[in-house]
Formats: structure tokens, C-alpha cells, sequence
């Protein structure tokens, strides 16, 4: 089985290539299947090596060929399958073809079917690519290869500026991380003269704490991760990529490529375990997104931008997890993650759908009743990310919050905070969407319509998944023998760690467990109070004053970079391109034109055709190169 | 008849007075106005340079340096005839042998 | 053999004024099919890939102190298949774009004829001569075809190119005289000297203003935007994608010989800071350009400073990459300004504010588009992105501040290159476009495949390129 | 002998700078001949006889013959005898010495091969027409051609219905 998992990346390259070059002459639904398929045969395959995988398995190391072989560098197009990757593999090609299959229903009245398809093939070919590969260049590969699809999925329906200027947006962001991740390859690869994980590992056994070159080469790592995770200072490109198909919200914006940061982190732990310092800072800004983009969430009115933020906040509490050493937690976390926001996602999306392209909540209300299954779905997803008991995001998150507990009681605070403030975005998600009335006009209403099967199939899937979720790492507490499969098969790679967490005092997780469970149900009765018996509404953007338009506009951060960056940027460019150039014009006109004119002018009047004028010249002339050659003896 | 110049007279002598006979032919050209009698100037150098190259031949024991004066003599006498030929012509024109009013040498 | 290559072109220079009209297409084609496979042989002969690999030396007289030495070994190699291919491509565009001017075709011959000496000739002389000769052609082809204000354009690029190699044929002079009774122009020799830290600096300098401007490094690149774009296609392609080259190569071949010293040290770091300048400069120029051959020529410009920088490193990445990224950016930037001349032809501007939509018009022009740009723009699996990397590596290990600033590079490249492409190909259809006639024909495809396949094909494989000049590389650099 | 020597090349100089500075141009042309006679007196010195003859026969006798015959052709005798500015006369004069200065200062800086000859037959006419037939021939016919070129050219020249 092993043998043949090339075919895991090769068949999403496949289809990328069929959709890509021959979609466009496809009748129906067939770009849809054949990305599908494209898709769910990986799955298939990873999940036959993931049964045959046991505790004991070597990871494999898989060489195709030598990428760059050069005499002072090295890299070999080769992938590496250990727990690590296996299981990101199986999130993602299980995730990608549910939402490959949702999408067959929510695009197929594009035109751009094909092209669609054709890219979220190429985005999973990647993605793949980015978690299998054996070093940080194959890595890097897939990194790229991901902002790629991404910036090619924002801006996918290209006619309109805006959703362009989205797209780019994001894809320069990540390309400010992606210069910290070259940074930090090469310093890498200066340090240890490989950059093969397996290999890194092995050396940096040998490597003293807080070595200088790993501390700035973790921090262009972690700077790459920034990027690509969407933390501050580079998140804001995040929210304005739900400019997408809503698919691609779930699968690229939700899912799959934002964790990367994180899988980078914990796939490099060996390094960042040699760097405190580094760890440190990652956890806190972790902590700063995580409540930064939680407090924007609470004002935002645009159904995919609530889920936006709400996933940049998820993503920094990853990285706090990630920041006290805690890599299984929050690589549970991300699993936990993928199931539950792909729901939230894919139910808004059915929303959306159901709704003809509505996406303001203030013209939402009432909608379980029309579309009930969605409802369920998103009720379930909701339920799952405030951490509901026995949701699977319940698990996940107490999980950190417990390591937290022990590592930092502030850390703890703030995160429990941060966790509490998802539940109130949440539920006034809920509240305003579903419950209530429903608050456009009535025409629209009748045309209001339950997403076809095709839609609805992969929702249940994932609630499935996100309720039952959990099982997959149950602490010891609850699970009892089976406690922490995830930990378990993650071990491996994490046996090296120096901070590998303890188990705690029972009493103390289940008093944990249900403070925060507590806190989320009373804020949920709360909100119901507000939002369904009062049927308050948020209020028009223009009559927000102080604290809360600050916050209903993003604490104005878009604009901060448009005055701080963009537009000096642009200023600067003009002024290089209009007066520097016309500068440096001036400079060469002076000597070439200027100069030469008035040394040829000056030059005119010794030539006045007098002969004897020219033989004393001429006479003059071979006296003074006599002297010169006289005098310069060489 | 034949003698040993070179025992009797240094080089040095000699080429002097050829670089004297040459500067005084050059000092010519430039004073005078008179085309014939820059060509004349003219036939002085060449003169002073034969000298020289006779010089070397003698102290050098090689009769290259003298067949070199006879051609450059050849090359005189040819250079004369044109050269005359040229301010016979010049002198109908212009009425004059002054070299000065010949200035249109520039476009 | 490596002779054919310098013969060939100048023959066929000349023999096209007496063919008769009708054959021009046909001898054109042949002569272009010709040249590659010519090339083929070359490197199908190559028995070891120890330096160097071939060695031709044609005296002329024993008297005259310089021979027509030709050399090809790694170094040369990546040049010399770049200019064939270029070359051919460039002639089977004009054939597409139905040119029957003869004197073109000669025009482009000869600066085949001057290229291939330039990169083979290890004659310093030979070498300037041969440096000198590729104006000739490009002076003609700017000034006659070119547009806008040519005249006054061309005169500045000829003579600041024109200024910069004599600073350059001094040095060699220099060298040359020197050297001890019986030396000659050969560079065994040339370099071979006992010099003065300040001549050997004085002699660096001169040798590296010479190539500064071809290349061109921040402070003498003023001639090349205006270029470009007043150049015919053909001319723009020429000097972007091979003249350019003409002067890294140098810096491989003939600026890193005389490197040694204090005050040499001192000179290439101000060389590596000036490319830098330039890198970044050139980039965010491109930011607010809006025609798409300034935007193209900037590119170009940032995009070179880097390989300089690189090269100037002396290291074994620096070197490697720069050879890679030599080759693709001449691929790349060949590319691009096709699309961009295919642009013009049949939308009849190069304005980005008067394009875009093409996209949903011309799907496969868009495609194209699509990788040369992700090419230019360095992503991995295309072709731009071993080369940088490579390069940015030996700026790393060189100076890791200066590089991190060189590095932005790749975010810049990002803004102006996916502006360029939404201006162009996204957003609405402009008049122009819904005007304009949206097909290609079968032969531009086929160019237009060609170069996408290079950029796909290097991208997987750069140790194709790599790997040909890898042990020539290590031997030159383990001697220096 | 070394007086011969020394006396015969105070005589070219004096008659030399009487060739400049003389008025009218028919004594000068006479002072020129005068130089060249102490000029070939100087050949004979140098063991250079056929030099001697033939400097004696072509420049004194050919050559001056022409001068004079031109002189009297176009009639000029002092009074239409062109004067220079002082200006040009002074930066001639020192043109003229600075570069005799130069060229002595650097003729004293060469070195001289000590190595000195003892032939002394090679000026005979024997001897040059051995190498003048041998060593020169080629050039000795082309000289036939260039007074053949000079002929034509001066009879074309002197030609009234050309202008």
C-alpha cells in the first residue's frame, strides 16, 4: 500500500490537468465527479496506510528524484510519511472530497465549473504536497502552491476588481511570510547542511538551547506561519478571501491551508523546542489574534466574515497551544477544527445558497423553519465550537485550555476569555440567522429552498464528524482505556520532545471542564434572551459611535496598512519612477547631451581652417606627447 | 679614402645636429608664409632624417639605412614635382603663395 | 565544430540579400532548425563534462598577440543553448507575425554571429570585438523599427553601452600590457599577472562598467526602460532576453578572474549593494507603470540585479543559480514580451488601464500568461523559482540583512506582476478587447507552448540546466 | 677629421637658418643648396658614397633646379613676400624650440648599443646595389610606379584647361 502512495499526489495533479485542459469541452456535472474522485481515491489509499500504520511503524521515506543537487545544496523531491502527515493527509483528502462533492451542488450553475474544480484539485495537490514533503523546500513547494490556489480561488470569479484586489491581497501577504520561510531554510540548511526533517531532528539532539542561528531561523519559520495562519499582524487578508466561493472558504480559508502555520510549527518542533524564546512569542501572539479577531467577530454582520474572524481567533489559540509546547493538543485541535468549521462553512454556504447570494445576517431571521436541515447542521457546528459537552470542540479546546492551565494561569485567563467570546459570536450567529422572524421582504421568502442532497450529504458527514470528533483524543478522564488515541499515534514523532506534558489531577480537569462549559451555556441563554425574546438587531453601521464602530470597522487595521504601506508604497514608486528616473535622465543628458555640446562648442573654434594655426597645433601636440612620453616611463 | 667616422665623432654629435637640422626645417613651416618655402622647410627635414638613418647605417655596419635614403630621396623628388605642381596651380588661382589664405580647411 | 556556430550566422547574414525574396521564409526556417541542431551536435559530442569541453583556437597570425580562441565549457554552455533557442524563436515569431524585411532576418543573424562569439570567445580581445559587434545590429534594429522618440532613445543607449565597454577594453589593454614578453589576449594569460591592489581594482572597476551597463546595475540603467519600450518586439526580446546576458556572463568570465584583494573585497560589496538598490528599486517602479513593456523592462531590471548580486557572492549557489536564472529569465522575459507584442497586435495598445477581460476572450492567451507570469514571479515548480532561491541562499549566507532585503524582492514581484495580470486578463472586457480579434493561430500557440513548457519542465527539473555546468562551476570556483 | 666634421655641420646649420629667415625666396632656395652640399659632405664622412653622388646629382642639381624654376615661373621677389603676425611667429619659434628641447632630452635618455661597426665598404655602389637588386627589388619597382604617378599627376595639375 505504501508503495503506491505517490498516487496520493499524483491523482489530484491528474485531475487538475483533465479539468484544466478538457473541462471546458465536459458536459454537466463531469469536472465535478472527476475532481471528486480525483480526490476520494487518495482518501481510500491514505486510510488503507493509516489502518496498516501501527505504533510501531517506522515513518517512510519515499525518493523520487534529486530536485536541486548542487554541490553546497541539496533537495530531493521526496515525501515522508510518519503520523504526522498521515493524518494531515486524511483531514485533508477526507474533508476535500466532502467539500468537493458539496461543491458539485453549490457551483454547478457557474460557468466556470470546470476551472473550479480544476483548481481545488491543484489546491489539494498541494496541500499534500506541504504535508508530505520529507524537507522544508518540498514543504515550501506546497506552501507556495497553496497561496497559489488560494489567490486563484479568491479572485475565481475575475470580472469583478474587487474580489481581484482580494486575491492579491492574500497572495502578497503570504508572500511576506514565505520570504521569513526562505530565510529560514537557508539558515537552516547553512546550520546543519540539510534541510530533511528526519535528519534536522537527529542533529538538533545535539544542538544547546537557544543557539542563536535556531532562534532566527525559528522565527522566520514562525513568520512564514504568520502568513500563512493568518495571525497578526498579516491576518487581514484572511476575511476579505471569503470574497471565494464558499467552498473555498471551507476547504482552503477553514480547513486545510491556514493550518499550515501550524503544521509547519509542530512539524519543525524540534527546533522550536530549542528556542523558548520563540515559543514564547508565539504564544502570545497567539493570544493577541485570537482575542483581537474574537472582539472584530462580535460586530460583524457578513455571515462568512463572523466565520472568518472566528477562524483567525481558532487559529491563535492553536498557536498559544503550540507556544507552551502542547503540539498534540493543538494538532487535535486542528482536526477538531476541520470537521466543525467545514460544517459552520458549508452551512453558510447552503445559507447563501438557500438565500440566492444574501450573506447579511440582518436579512436573515426565522430560517430554521424554512430550511430545516441546515439549521441542525449549523446548530451542531455552532454547538461544537463554543465547546459544548459532548461536542467534539469541547474536548479539543478544554484540552488547552487545561495545558494552558498548568503551563500560565494568564495565558489560561485569556484564553478562556477568547473561547467565551466565541461563544457569544457564535450565538448571535445562530440566533440572528435561524431564530426570530424573518426580516426581508416576503417575496424573497417564497423563494427561499432547501440545498439539493448533494449539498446536505457532506453537511451530515461533518456533523457526524463533529460531534463525534472528540473519541478520536478523549482524555483520559472520560475515555478511560482508549484516552488519547491522537496523542497516542502522534507519540512518535513528539518522543523527542523536551516539553511533553503530564497528566493532571482529575478533579481539577472535570472542575475545568465544567466551569467552561458552564460559562458557554449561560452565555448562550443569555444571547437567546437578547437576540430571539427581545428580537434586538444590530444596528446600521452608520449609527455606531465609539468602541463599537471601531469595532464594527476592524479596529480600522485595513486602512492603518493602506496609510502605512500601500500608499507611501505607491508614492514611493511614482516618485522613483517620475523624478528619480527623470533625475537620472538629467544626469546622463547633462554629461552625453550638455557636456559633449559644449565641449564641442568650444572645440569649433579651434578649428578655423587656418593652416598655420593647424601646424602650430599639430607641432604643439607631438611637443606635449613627447613630454608625456618622456615623462611616463613604462 | 675611406675613413672611421666613428672613431673620431660620438653619435650623439651627429644626431643632434640631424635633430637641430629638423627643428630648424619644422621652425621654418611655422614661421613662414610662403608655400615654396615650407616645401622647402620640408625637404630640410627630410634631409635632417637622412642623416640619421645614414648615421645608423654607418656606426651599424648595415646598408639597409642607406637604400632607405635613397628611397626616401625617390619619395622627395616625387613629392616635389606634385608639390610644385600644386602651387603652380594654387598661385593661378589665388594670385598668391600665401599658405594663410588657404582657410578653408572646415566645413 | 564550435566555429560553425560563429560561421553559420554570418554566413547566413549575408547570403539572405541574395536569395530571392521568396525564399527568405523558407532559408529562415531552415537556417533556425539548422542552428539548433547544430547546437544538438555540440552537446551530444560533449564526452566528459570535465572543464572545458571543447577547445578551438584559430590563429590568424603569429604576429598579432589575440587569436579567435573559442571555449565552451559549463559557463558558456548556458548561454550558448539560451541564444540558439532565443534566437530561433525570435525568428519564427517574425515568421508568424508574416515580417518579410530581409535586412531583419540578416540583422538578427548577425547579432546570432556576435552573441555566439561573445560567449565563446576566450579572447579578450576577441571578446570585446565580439561585444562590440552585437550594437551593431541592435543599434539598427532600434533605430529603424523602433518607435516613439527612437532616434534620440537609441543614441542614449549606444552611448552609454558604447562608453561602458571602452572602459572595459582599457582594463584588457592594461592587462595586457603587463604582461611579460610573448603574453597575449588569451584570458590564461590576461589574468595571470602581478598587480597592485589599486590596478587591480582600478582594472575591476573598469571591466565592471563595461558590464554594469549591458547588464544593467542600478546607477547605469537609465538607457534600458526607455528601450525597451521603443524597440521593436524583436529588439526588446533581443536585448532582454540574450544582450542582458552578455554581461553576467562577463562577470562569470571576466570580472571574477581579477577579483582578489583588499580593495576588491571593498568593491564587490559595493557592487552587491548597488544590485541591490537596484532590485528593489526596479521593483517598486514597476508598482505604478502602465505600459506593459516599462513594467516588463523594470522587471527585468530587479530581476537581474539579483543574479549580480548573486554572482558577485562568489559562491557555489550564487553561481549555479545565476547560471539557472540567466537561462530562465531570458526564457521568461522572451515570453512575456510575445504575449505582450501579441497583446498589442491584436488589441492595438499596451496601455493596462485600456486592457483587460482578455481572459474571458482569449482563454489560452490567458493561460499562457498565466505561467510565464507565476514563471517570472518564482513559484515553485515553475522555472523561476530554483534560480532564485539558489540565489537568495548565497545572499543569505553572504549577508543575511542585505538579503532579507533583496528577499522582498519576491513580495514586490508578487504586487506588480499579478497587478500587471488583473489589469490585463481579469475584470471586464474593455472596449479594446471586446473590438479586438481574440484567436491565435497554430504557430503562435506553438511558440507560446514552447515557452510554457520551459517554464514547467525547468521548474521540475532544474537540474537539467544545473547540472550542466555544475563540475565547471565547482572547478572554477575551488581554483579561485 | 673631427674638424671636417664639426665644421661642415656649423656650416649646415647656418645655411639652414639663413633658409628661414632669408627674405626673398631665391636666396633661399641658394642657402638650401648650400646646406645640402655640407649634407652630403657629412655622407662622405659617413662612408656613404653613393649617397654622397646621388644627393649631390638629385637634390642640389634636380630638385633645387625645380625650386628655382618655379620661383621664376611665378615671378616673386621680395615685395610680395607674405609676413606673419608676431603672435604666430613667437608661438612658432617657441613651438619649434620647445620641441627641438624635447627631442634632445629624449634622444639622451635612449640608450645607445656600444657595439660599433668596422666595415667600412657598405656605402660603395657595389654593395647597395647588391641589396638595393636583392633585399629591395619589390620596392624598387614600385618606386617606378609612384614617379610614373607622381608624372601623371603633376602634368594633369599643371594642365591651364583644368579649372
Amino acid at each position: 500500500m505504501e508503495k503506491y502512495f505517490y498516487l496520493v499526489i499524483l491523482f489530484p495533479l491528474i485531475g487538475f490537468l483533465v479539468n484544466g485542459l478538457l473541462g471546458s469541452k465536459m458536459k454537466g456535472t463531469t469536472p465535478g465527479l472527476i475532481g471528486t474522485v480525483a480526490v476520494f481515491i487518495p482518501f481510500l489509499i491514505a486510510l488503507g496506510v493509516f489502518f496498516n500504520y501501527g505504533h510501531e511503524s517506522q515513518p517512510i521515506l519515499q525518493n523520487y528524484f534529486p530536485w536541486i543537487n548542487i554541490f553546497d545544496f541539496q533537495a530531493n523531491f521526496s515525501i515522508l510519511i510518519d503520523p504526522l502527515s498521515l493524518q494531515m493527509t486524511l483531514i485533508i483528502t477526507g474533508i476535500g472530497s466532502l467539500i468537493h462533492l458539496y461543491s458539485i451542488g453549490y457551483m454547478h450553475d457557474d460557468e466556470g465549473f470546470a476551472r473550479f474544480f480544476s483548481y481545488l484539485n491543484l489546491f489539494i495537490f498541494s496541500m499534500l504536497l506541504l504535508v508530505l514533503g520529507s524537507n522544508l523546500l518540498i514543504l515550501f513547494i506546497g506552501w507556495e502552491g497553496v497561496g497559489l490556489c488560494s489567490y486563484l480561488l479568491i479572485g475565481f470569479w475575475y470580472k469583478n476588481e474587487d474580489y481581484g484586489y482580494a486575491a492579491r491581497k492574500a497572495f502578497v501577504m503570504n508572500r511576506i511570510g514565505d520570504l521569513g520561510l526562505i530565510a529560514g531554510i537557508v539558515l537552516l540548511w547553512s546550520y546543519f547542511k540539510t534541510i530533511e526533517f528526519q535528519a534536522m531532528a537527529i542533529h538538533a539532539a545535539n544542538v544547546d538551547m537557544s543557539d542563536p542561528v535556531i532562534i532566527i531561523a525559528t522565527l522566520c519559520l514562525f513568520i512564514g506561519a504568520i502568513g500563512k495562519s493568518a495571525q497578526i499582524p498579516l491576518y487581514t487578508w484572511l476575511p476579505d478571501a471569503m470574497a471565494g466561493p464558499t467552498p473555498v472558504s471551507a476547504l482552503i480559508h477553514a480547513a486545510t491551508m491556514v493550518t499550515a502555520g501550524i503544521y509547519l510549527l509542530v512539524r519543525a518542533h524540534f527546533l522550536f523546542d530549542l528556542a523558548p524564546s520563540v515559543l514564547n512569542l508565539v504564544s502570545y501572539v497567539g493570544i493577541a489574534t485570537s482575542i483581537f479577531a474574537a472582539i472584530i467577530a462580535l460586530r460583524q454582520n457578513d455571515i462568512k466574515k463572523v466565520l472568518a474572524y472566528s477562524t483567525v481567533s481558532q487559529l491563535g489559540l492553536m498557536f498559544v497551544a503550540l507556544g507552551v509546547g502542547a503540539y498534540t493538543t493543538a494538532m487535535f485541535h486542528v482536526t477538531t477544527h476541520a470537521f466543525f468549521k467545514a460544517l459552520l462553512f458549508l452551512g453558510a454556504g447552503s445559507v447563501i445558497h438557500a438565500l440566492h447570494g444574501e450573506q447579511d445576517i440582518r436579512n436573515m431571521g426565522g430560517l430554521k423553519n424554512e430550511i430545516k436541515s441546515t439549521y441542525w447542521v449549523f446548530l451542531i457546528g455552532t454547538l461544537a465550537i463554543c465547546g459544548i459537552f459532548p461536542l467534539s470542540g469541547m474536548f479539543s479546546k478544554d484540552e488547552i485550555l487545561t495545558v494552558l492551565f498548568e503551563k500560565s494561569k494568564g495565558l489560561w485567563a485569556l484564553s478562556l476569555f477568547s473561547s467565551l467570546l466565541t461563544a457569544v459570536y457564535m450565538f448571535r450567529l445562530l440566533f440572528l440567522t435561524f431564530f426570530g422572524t424573518y426580516r426581508d421582504d416576503e417575496h424573497k421568502k417564497s423563494k427561499i429552498h432547501e440545498s439539493p442532497m448533494v449539498m446536505m450529504a457532506p453537511l451530515w458527514v461533518l456533523a457526524i464528524l463533529s460531534v463525534f470528533g472528540g473519541i478520536l483524543n478523549l482524555p483520559h478522564l472520560i475515555g478511560g482505556e482508549s484516552y488519547g488515541k491522537m496523542a497516542h499515534f502522534l507519540d512518535p514523532i513528539f518522543s523527542h520532545s523536551k516539553l511533553a506534558t503530564e497528566h493532571m489531577d482529575a478533579g481539577l480537569e472535570i472542575g475545568l471542564m465544567a466551569l467552561v462549559v458552564g460559562l458557554v451555556v449561560i452565555i448562550g441563554f443569555v444571547l437567546y434572551n437578547i437576540y430571539v425574546k427581545k428580537e434586538s438587531l444590530p444596528k446600521p453601521d452608520m449609527s455606531l459611535r465609539g468602541v463599537e464602530a471601531l469595532v464594527a470597522n476592524k479596529f480600522g487595521v485595513d486602512e492603518l496598512y493602506d496609510t502605512v504601506i500601500s500608499k507611501p508604497v505607491l508614492g514611493i514608486s511614482r516618485f522613483f519612477g517620475q523624478k528619480v528616473e527623470s533625475a537620472f535622465d538629467g544626469i546622463s543628458g547633462f554629461f552625453f547631451v550638455a557636456g559633449f555640446k559644449s565641449i564641442g562648442n568650444s572645440l569649433r573654434k579651434i578649428q578655423n581652417g587656418n593652416v598655420e594655426f593647424y601646424l602650430i597645433l599639430m607641432t604643439g601636440s607631438i611637443v606635449v606627447l613627447m613630454i608625456l612620453q618622456f615623462l611616463i616611463k613604462i | 679614402m675611406l675613413m672611421q667616422i666613428n672613431h673620431i665623432v660620438p653619435i650623439e654629435h651627429i644626431i643632434t645636429l640631424s635633430c637641430i637640422l629638423f627643428c630648424i626645417g619644422v621652425m621654418g613651416v611655422l614661421l613662414r608664409r610662403n608655400a615654396i618655402i615650407i616645401l622647402m622647410c620640408i625637404e630640410l627635414m627630410l634631409n635632417a632624417v637622412n642623416i640619421l638613418f645614414a648615421t645608423f647605417s654607418a656606426y651599424n655596419g648595415n646598408p639597409d639605412g642607406q637604400i632607405f635614403v635613397f628611397f626616401i630621396m625617390v619619395v622627395a623628388a616625387a613629392e616635389v614635382a606634385v608639390g610644385l605642381a600644386l602651387l603652380v596651380l594654387i598661385y593661378r588661382n589665388t594670385r598668391s603663395v600665401d599658405v594663410s589664405l588657404l582657410d578653408r580647411l572646415k566645413w | 565544430m564550435l566555429i560553425g556556430l560563429i560561421l553559420f550566422p554570418l554566413i547566413f547574414s549575408l547570403m539572405i540579400f541574395i536569395l530571392p525574396k521568396n525564399l527568405t521564409k523558407y532559408a529562415t526556417i531552415f537556417y533556425s532548425v539548422f542552428s539548433l541542431s547544430w547546437m544538438g551536435m555540440v552537446v551530444k559530442n560533449i564526452s566528459s563534462w570535465t572543464n572545458p569541453f571543447f577547445t578551438e583556437n584559430y590563429v590568424f597570425s603569429s604576429n598579432l598577440p589575440s587569436s579567435l580562441l573559442l571555449v565552451l565549457d559549463g559557463i558558456s554552455l548556458i548561454p550558448i543553448l539560451l541564444t540558439q533557442l532565443l534566437i530561433a524563436l525570435i525568428l519564427w515569431m517574425l515568421l508568424a507575425n508574416q515580417k518579410e524585411d530581409k535586412s531583419t532576418y540578416s540583422l538578427i543573424a548577425l547579432m546570432h554571429f556576435g552573441l555566439n562569439g561573445v560567449f565563446l570567445c576566450a579572447d579578450a580581445l576577441g571578446f570585446y570585438i565580439f561585444w562590440e559587434v552585437t550594437l551593431i545590429p541592435i543599434y539598427f534594429i532600434c533605430a529603424i523599427w523602433g518607435e516613439g522618440k527612437r532616434m534620440p532613445i537609441t543614441l542614449k543607449f549606444f552611448l552609454y553601452t558604447f562608453i561602458g565597454s571602452l572602459c572595459m577594453l582599457v582594463s584588457f589593454l592594461y592587462l595586457y600590457q603587463i604582461q611579460p614578453e610573448g603574453g597575449n589576449f588569451s584570458i590564461a594569460n590576461i589574468f595571470n599577472v602581478d598587480m597592485s591592489a589599486t590596478a587591480r581594482f582600478l582594472v575591476a572597476l573598469g571591466i565592471f562598467i563595461g558590464l554594469a551597463v549591458k547588464i544593467p546595475i542600478f546607477g547605469f540603467h537609465n538607457w534600458q526602460a526607455d528601450t525597451y519600450t521603443s524597440a521593436p518586439f524583436y529588439g526588446s526580446m533581443l536585448l532582454a532576453g540574450i544582450m542582458l546576458k552578455m554581461g553576467l556572463y562577463g562577470m562569470y568570465r571576466w570580472l571574477s578572474p581579477v577579483f582578489a584583494g583588499p580593495l576588491c573585497c571593498d568593491l564587490q560589496w559595493y557592487i552587491i549593494i548597488l544590485c541591490i538598490i537596484g532590485v528593489v528599486y526596479g521593483a517598486i517602479i514597476a508598482i505604478t507603470q502602465t505600459d506593459l513593456k516599462r513594467i516588463l523592462a523594470f522587471s527585468s531590471f530587479s530581476h537581474v540585479g539579483l543574479i549580480a548580486a548573486g554572482i558577485m557572492t562568489f559562491s557555489h549557489s550564487g553561481w549555479q543559480g545565476g547560471l539557472l536564472q540567466m537561462f530562465v529569465h531570458g526564457l521568461n522575459i522572451v515570453g512575456l514580451f510575445y504575449i505582450v507584442n501579441l497583446i498589442e497586435q491584436k488589441y492595438g495598445s499596451r496601455d493596462l488601464n485600456k486592457l483587460g477581460g482578455i481572459a474571458t476572450q482569449n482563454k489560452w492567451l490567458a493561460i499562457y500568461g498565466m505561467i510565464l507570469v507565476l514563471g517570472t514571479t518564482a513559484l515553485p515548480l515553475t522555472n523561476g523559482f530554483p534560480g532564485e532561491f539558489l540565489l537568495l541562499k548565497s545572499m543569505f549566507e553572504y549577508q543575511f540583512l542585505t538579503a532579507l532585503f533583496a528577499g522582498t524582492t519576491i513580495i514586490w514581484c508578487a504586487v506588480y506582476m499579478l497587478r500587471l495580470y488583473q489589469k490585463v486578463f481579469f475584470g471586464e472586457e474593455s472596449k479594446l478587447v471586446l473590438s479586438g480579434d481574440s484567436s491565435l493561430s497554430s504557430i503562435e500557440h506553438f511558440i507560446l507552448i514552447i515557452f510554457v513548457l520551459g517554464v514547467l519542465v525547468l521548474g521540475i527539473f532544474p537540474q537539467l540546466i544545473l547540472g550542466l555546468s555544475e563540475s565547471t562551476v565547482l572547478n572554477y570556483l575551488t581554483q579561485k | 677629421m673631427q674638424y671636417i666634421f664639426y665644421t661642415l655641420a656649423f656650416f649646415a646649420i647656418l645655411c639652414a637658418l639663413f633658409v628661414v629667415f632669408e627674405k626673398n625666396p631665391v636666396h633661399s632656395v641658394l642657402y638650401l643648396i648650400l646646406t645640402f652640399f655640407s649634407i652630403a659632405g657629412i655622407y662622405v664622412l659617413l662612408n656613404a658614397q653613393f649617397l654622397f653622388i646621388v644627393q649631390l646629382i638629385v637634390y642640389s642639381g634636380a630638385i633645387m633646379v625645380l625650386f628655382l624654376f618655379v620661383l621664376m615661373l611665378l615671378n616673386l621677389n621680395k615685395d610680395t613676400e607674405p609676413q606673419k603676425s608676431v603672435i604666430f611667429k613667437t608661438a612658432g619659434a617657441i613651438a619649434a624650440g620647445s620641441f627641438l628641447l624635447v627631442l634632445v632630452a629624449v634622444l639622451k635618455d635612449t640608450q645607445q648599443s656600444t657595439e660599433l661597426s668596422a666595415m667600412t665598404d657598405i656605402g660603395l655602389v657595389k654593395q647597395l646595389g647588391k641589396t638595393l637588386f636583392t633585399k629591395f627589388v619589390v620596392p624598387f619597382e614600385v618606386a617606378s610606379i609612384l614617379f610614373l604617378a607622381a608624372m601623371v599627376g603633376s602634368v594633369l595639375l599643371g594642365k591651364k584647361e583644368l579649372y
